[in-house]
């Protein structure tokens, strides 16, 4: 039993912090909102220089061969910054599903999503929306009990516009003329496996969020002056803070432990991603909440950087899976005949 | 106590209905915090004026109907119930004029009230600083008298619908020497003034819902000052009282969300009810709307009969406020992936308006004295807490 | 439309208010704990004597001839000072129920009562046990479609203690001889009016156990020094007492209008109620929440009165109508198709 | 990381469960708030320390196992699958043990720690005072020293188990002209000194659950001052931070009754489904106490690579009090109107020990320094909030 990441793995989150604290600035987001794309080219070259676009990638393939696991705490850290590019789909969706595919299309496509020449973006029966669709190189799409690999050629995509302007969704038709990589029985696993690992993408990224927006929060609060003091030393203020401090601690072991329950396909993986997207995502709600609040006026400000963080939060608790479906998951297991619940079972 | 309406109550929402199904425009207005759906609302603010609809509980001979609080309450059911457009001259018609009425001249109240009703001036809060949030008594802005002028110096700030709006109304602080609520003067200012510059603050949606206003040397004529100079906070303070009061939050709009957001979650029934918190918030916001509106039938038959609104008054900003943030919370959770989509969005199919609602809801628990604010005007003038 | 109560309910108000009081102190009601019945003989004889048994009952039967609407203000009175007399079930349930059942059993029992001699309690199907059946001189109970009359020595009675050492509580075996009353859809009809009578009466006592536990908390942390001040003074105790506050303040009119409802036997008198007691409950159940964690340890203690009002607030809650019956009935009502909702519905 | 149970844990779940199966009394014990209660539950420490199973984690030489707290947890675990007796003397084991490993001489480990294990001597906490509750710091009560002894005056409140305890811990004003954190000393007390009163305070289940301790000029050997004169606050914080902290509370605790709740479900669901409300919090209940787990393994094995605990400890007490509270209120609303029932009443079918864990429940947030504390100390210490 060991429950704690490696001091490797703990350099690398670090590291990566730097980078992407660094680089992945408010204004650079602003700045991509601006663009037809919303995607930044260069951005993404950068991101490939650190290996981080092929880090789930096998090492033979020209990755870094780590597993959903090791990107964890990356994960966090794109939530952090709110990076817009399409980095945690890449790495724990698209890049486990080719290699799961293997053959011809892993072999083709992974080496050049390591060197950050391609981008395969993943879309399921289960998403409204596919985000990215307009930037991928390949797109691999559930349709039915099918699994299609379509070229952009391939696709007519029709833009839907998100309150949250980073985020670039679209609905996607498919020529019928797209290769199948799938089909049956390998296909629904297969997309189980891309839904838990998009959902778990999402519950990372929200610790992320949490985070950031409670320490601008905590900035704006100690800076801020109102009847003669720090509005940070009103204790109506501090506890809006410990409360989400809470809700977020107790939300961090539930991702780390499905991440590590995705990487190594444990049984009650889907479960474990289920439980760490609700409370992961409930922490980013109430820091979204919590937060705007101890901002007052300027909270609801579109010059205020928070609603980036604030939108993109709420965005990603309906993504892969709202609450409704991830509750319905781990209802069907706890409500279930003879469930193994209680002291003991956890890791059983 | 008897809880039918009269026949003359029948009949006034008869006629209130009848007139709104003739008027109302059958497509929604854009929303005002756009140029040209200010000015969509202003011309809809005069055809409710010309109807005498444009403030019902205004005296006759200013345009109104002298309703009681009852048939304003009756009013604005059939209002909401029609759709009928957003207040655009909230300010000035729910805010400003009864302040005037209770504090302004003769005089005063003959030059702004009717252009008021009528929306062909437009009227915006001039009250938060940059440094005088919460904490409204840290007002900076100077205006010093000059002859039978004011020289108005500082910056506002959080001012709503400035940037199209023809007048504010606000404090400035008329003796330099003063501190926190003394030496304050409520003065009223034409935006058109020489030495104002509106600058626009885009909103969480990204439109100039609110302004900054900058003063310099700004000379205001000394007949636009309401009450006596310096007593500036106690004008306010009626304001504020009539702000976090039941004039600006009628019932009817969160019932109309209620009985909204009803129909949302039976539209989506099966997926919604996977989960299970989804079905007891719907039950609570139809019964938060309906307690919200009890009480103020409650409150309004007590000031028919003469009484007062006292720090009670807290309670209901923290109540609608809270109860509109839930409501809308609850609506993107039924509207699950597509809650993020704006409304023109070519899947956001059944979304209607839930998304602006939602970030217009972020605003309540902070406008008009954030909901902090209020639980300690409650702890302390309501209970009797001790203060620090 | 007069929402508003009349000089003469109110002034009535302020006089039982005092009377109880003074009279219903919190020693008298420790000190009925330990008498064997639980019930204070001679404080009904005041009760009566005040008119306060008989407010409901008929003028001509020697009653105040009086509505459920009058007593209303009464009940939440009662509340206030935790009265274990069973004054609101009388005026509340039982007079009403007997005044429809009408007849000689009315004529025989109303004077009675109006008189302080003797004691009416009713027992629904709905109820699962039946408070004060042990000092009753007469039980009304529903067995299945049938309303029985039973005396005394026609029912065996079986102790069950409720948390709240003032409730008496007993599951009743009723003879087969006891007198039937009613039967069919009319008792069914009876026994749904009495339920919501009942649950009315809850609503309009949770009322007043809320502000009596406000009031008791504001007086004791006005008074409790911490950290070199009163701690009524910290927010975080401000806002745990406003928050009850504001909840209170909008479940009155619920209750006032369920009253006026019940009184008119409007059709919507169920839904009212079962309105009126899941706010009202709610309230209060906020309010012992909060106020004994401002009371700190002190809220703990058997010492401190607060718990004689929290655990009646407690059992309120449950008492005539959980809240999975009341938001049942609620549900049924809003969700049904066609249902008349929003704006302009709530007196139409 | 590796979240699997090595070949060793794995075979010391088998011990541990193997000796609680042969070993739980089949019947649970009465409650320790009773005189006969108490006396079974010293009875079953002793029975405990026997099997050495007392103190897993204490070191072997102490009559412990030198458990690491994965180790520890999993004993906690079987300990609660069990259903075996609460321990009445945690406040000896999990609190003043590990501060007298510590804190203490060798002679007084040798000749405290024994008697504590076995359940010989029951140890009561002597914190509060009735001017200091949550303000610690404002502690009264003076121990003056007089050659080899203190003499102790002054009065404790809110001991738990003092009645029938045996010792107290607790601090004392050594230094008359202090104030607040300093001037304070850490001394073990006999109760059975004279000058000594223990009043009972009877808790809300009427039950004499705690205590006030009188002290009116006790002597107390030097030899029980723990640490140096004057240098108790710095004790007593390790204590307090083990009593927040994961000792007191295993997950096991809060995993069990969740699945009990799920279970109460279960059983009713027919009648728990009419409130929507009960889904939801039970699914709640089921996540949280997971997380719960999961934190704590997590932050065990942070512990055992040498990592520290921080201030990110109160959000722990925070964390399960709250759980506990919403677990127990789930409980009571699907048991509706058999929630206020004793659990031996006639018609109290399926209604457990919930009641008892309701009202233990409503003291969670208020000890160990109330939750309001805690989030002042997570916001200050943990976030870096400005202090007044």
């Amino acid at each position: 039993m060991d429950f704690t990441f490696s001091e490797d793995q703990l350099l690398f989150q670090d590291s990566v912090r730097d980078f992407l604290v660094n680089e992945v600035t408010p204004e650079r987001i602003r700045a991509s909102w601006e663009t037809a794309s919303g995607r930044d080219a260069a951005l993404w070259a950068q991101l490939a220089e650190l290996g981080l676009t092929g880090l789930t990638v096998p090492e033979e393939l020209g990755g870094l061969g780590m597993s959903e696991l090791d990107f964890i705490l990356l994960a966090q850290e794109c939530g952090y910054v709110a990076l817009a590019e399409p980095l945690v789909h890449t790495a724990l969706v698209a890049v486990p599903l080719l290699r799961e595919l293997g053959g011809e299309l892993a072999a083709q496509w992974l080496p050049r999503i390591a060197a950050g020449e391609a981008k395969v973006i993943v879309g399921l029966e289960h998403n409204l929306l596919v985000e990215d669709a307009h930037v991928a190189d390949l797109l691999l799409l559930q349709r039915g009990e099918r699994i299609l690999a379509a070229t952009p050629d391939q696709v007519a995509l029709r833009h839907n516009e998100s309150v949250d302007p980073s985020r670039r969704l679209f609905a996607v038709d498919v020529a019928a003329d797209a290769a199948e990589v799938a089909s049956g029985e390998r296909a629904a696993e297969l997309a189980t496996r891309a839904l838990d690992r998009g959902a778990l993408g999402c519950a990372a990224q929200a610790l992320g969020l949490a985070q950031r927006m409670v320490d601008m929060s905590v900035q704006y609060t100690s800076e801020r002056q109102q009847f003669g003091q720090a509005i940070g030393a009103f204790q109506a203020v501090k506890h809006h803070m410990a409360n989400i401090a809470v809700r977020l601690e107790y939300a961090r072991a539930p991702v780390h432990r499905a991440a590590y329950s995705v990487a190594c396909a444990e049984a009650v993986a889907s479960q474990a991603v289920s439980h760490a997207k609700l409370v992961a995502c409930e922490a980013a709600n109430l820091a979204a909440k919590n937060c705007i609040q101890v901002h007052g006026a300027m909270g609801y400000t579109w010059e205020v950087d928070l609603h980036i963080f604030m939108k993109k939060a709420w965005a990603l608790a309906n993504s892969w899976g709202d609450a409704g479906f991830h509750k319905t998951r781990v209802g069907e297991h706890i409500f279930a005949e003879g469930a193994a619940l209680g002291a003991g079972a956890t890791f059983a | 106590m008897e809880l039918t309406y009269t026949d003359k109550q029948k009949a006034f929402r008869e006629e209130v209905r009848s007139w709104l199904a003739d008027n109302v425009p059958a497509e929604p207005l854009q929303t005002f915090d756009t140029e040209a759906g200010f000015q969509a609302h202003r011309e809809w603010e005069a055809r409710l004026n010309a109807g005498r609809w444009g403030m019902v509980t205004w005296p006759e001979e200013l345009g109104g109907r002298g309703c009681d609080l009852i048939e304003w309450l009756i009013f604005e059911e059939e209002y909401y119930k029609a759709g009928a457009p957003l207040r655009v001259n909230q300010n000035g018609i729910f805010l400003l004029g009864p302040t005037l009425m209770e504090y302004g001249t003769e005089e005063q109240k003959a030059r702004i009230l009717p252009k008021m009703a009528t929306g062909e001036e437009v009227w915006s809060q001039g009250w938060s600083e940059p440094n005088a949030g919460s904490d409204m008594a840290a007002i900076r802005s100077t205006a010093r008298l000059e002859g039978d002028k004011y020289i108005i110096n500082g910056q506002k700030t959080w001012s709503t619908r400035a940037v199209w709006a023809d007048w504010c109304f606000g404090m400035f602080r008329t003796d330099p020497e003063s501190e926190r609520h003394r030496g304050l003067t409520f003065i009223l200012v034409p935006l058109d003034t020489p030495g104002i510059t509106v600058r626009p603050i885009p909103q969480l949606d990204g439109l100039p819902g609110f302004a900054e206003i900058f003063f310099d040397n700004v000379e205001v004529a000394v007949e636009n000052r309401l009450g006596d100079e310096g007593a500036g906070w106690a004008v306010a303070m009626a304001t504020a009282g009539f702000e976090r009061g039941l004039m600006l939050r009628s019932p009817a709009r969160f019932q109309e969300t209620a009985r909204r957001l009803v129909e949302l979650y039976r539209a989506n029934q099966s997926s919604a009810d996977q989960d299970p918190a989804v079905r007891d918030a719907v039950l609570r916001a139809y019964l938060d709307a309906e307690s919200y509106c009890l009480s103020t039938y409650q409150t309004a038959c007590r000031l028919n009969k003469g009484g007062k609104i006292g720090a009670e008054s807290s309670t209901n900003k923290i109540f609608w406020s809270e109860l509109d943030q839930n409501m809308h919370a609850t609506a993107m959770s039924i509207l699950g992936a597509r809650a993020e989509l704006l409304p023109h969005a070519p899947d956001a199919s059944g979304v209607g308006n839930w998304l602006d609602g939602w970030l217009f809801a972020q605003s309540g628990p902070i406008y008009a004295g954030t909901n902090e604010v209020q639980r300690n005007i409650i702890a302390e003038r309501m209970l009797g807490m001790p203060r620090r």
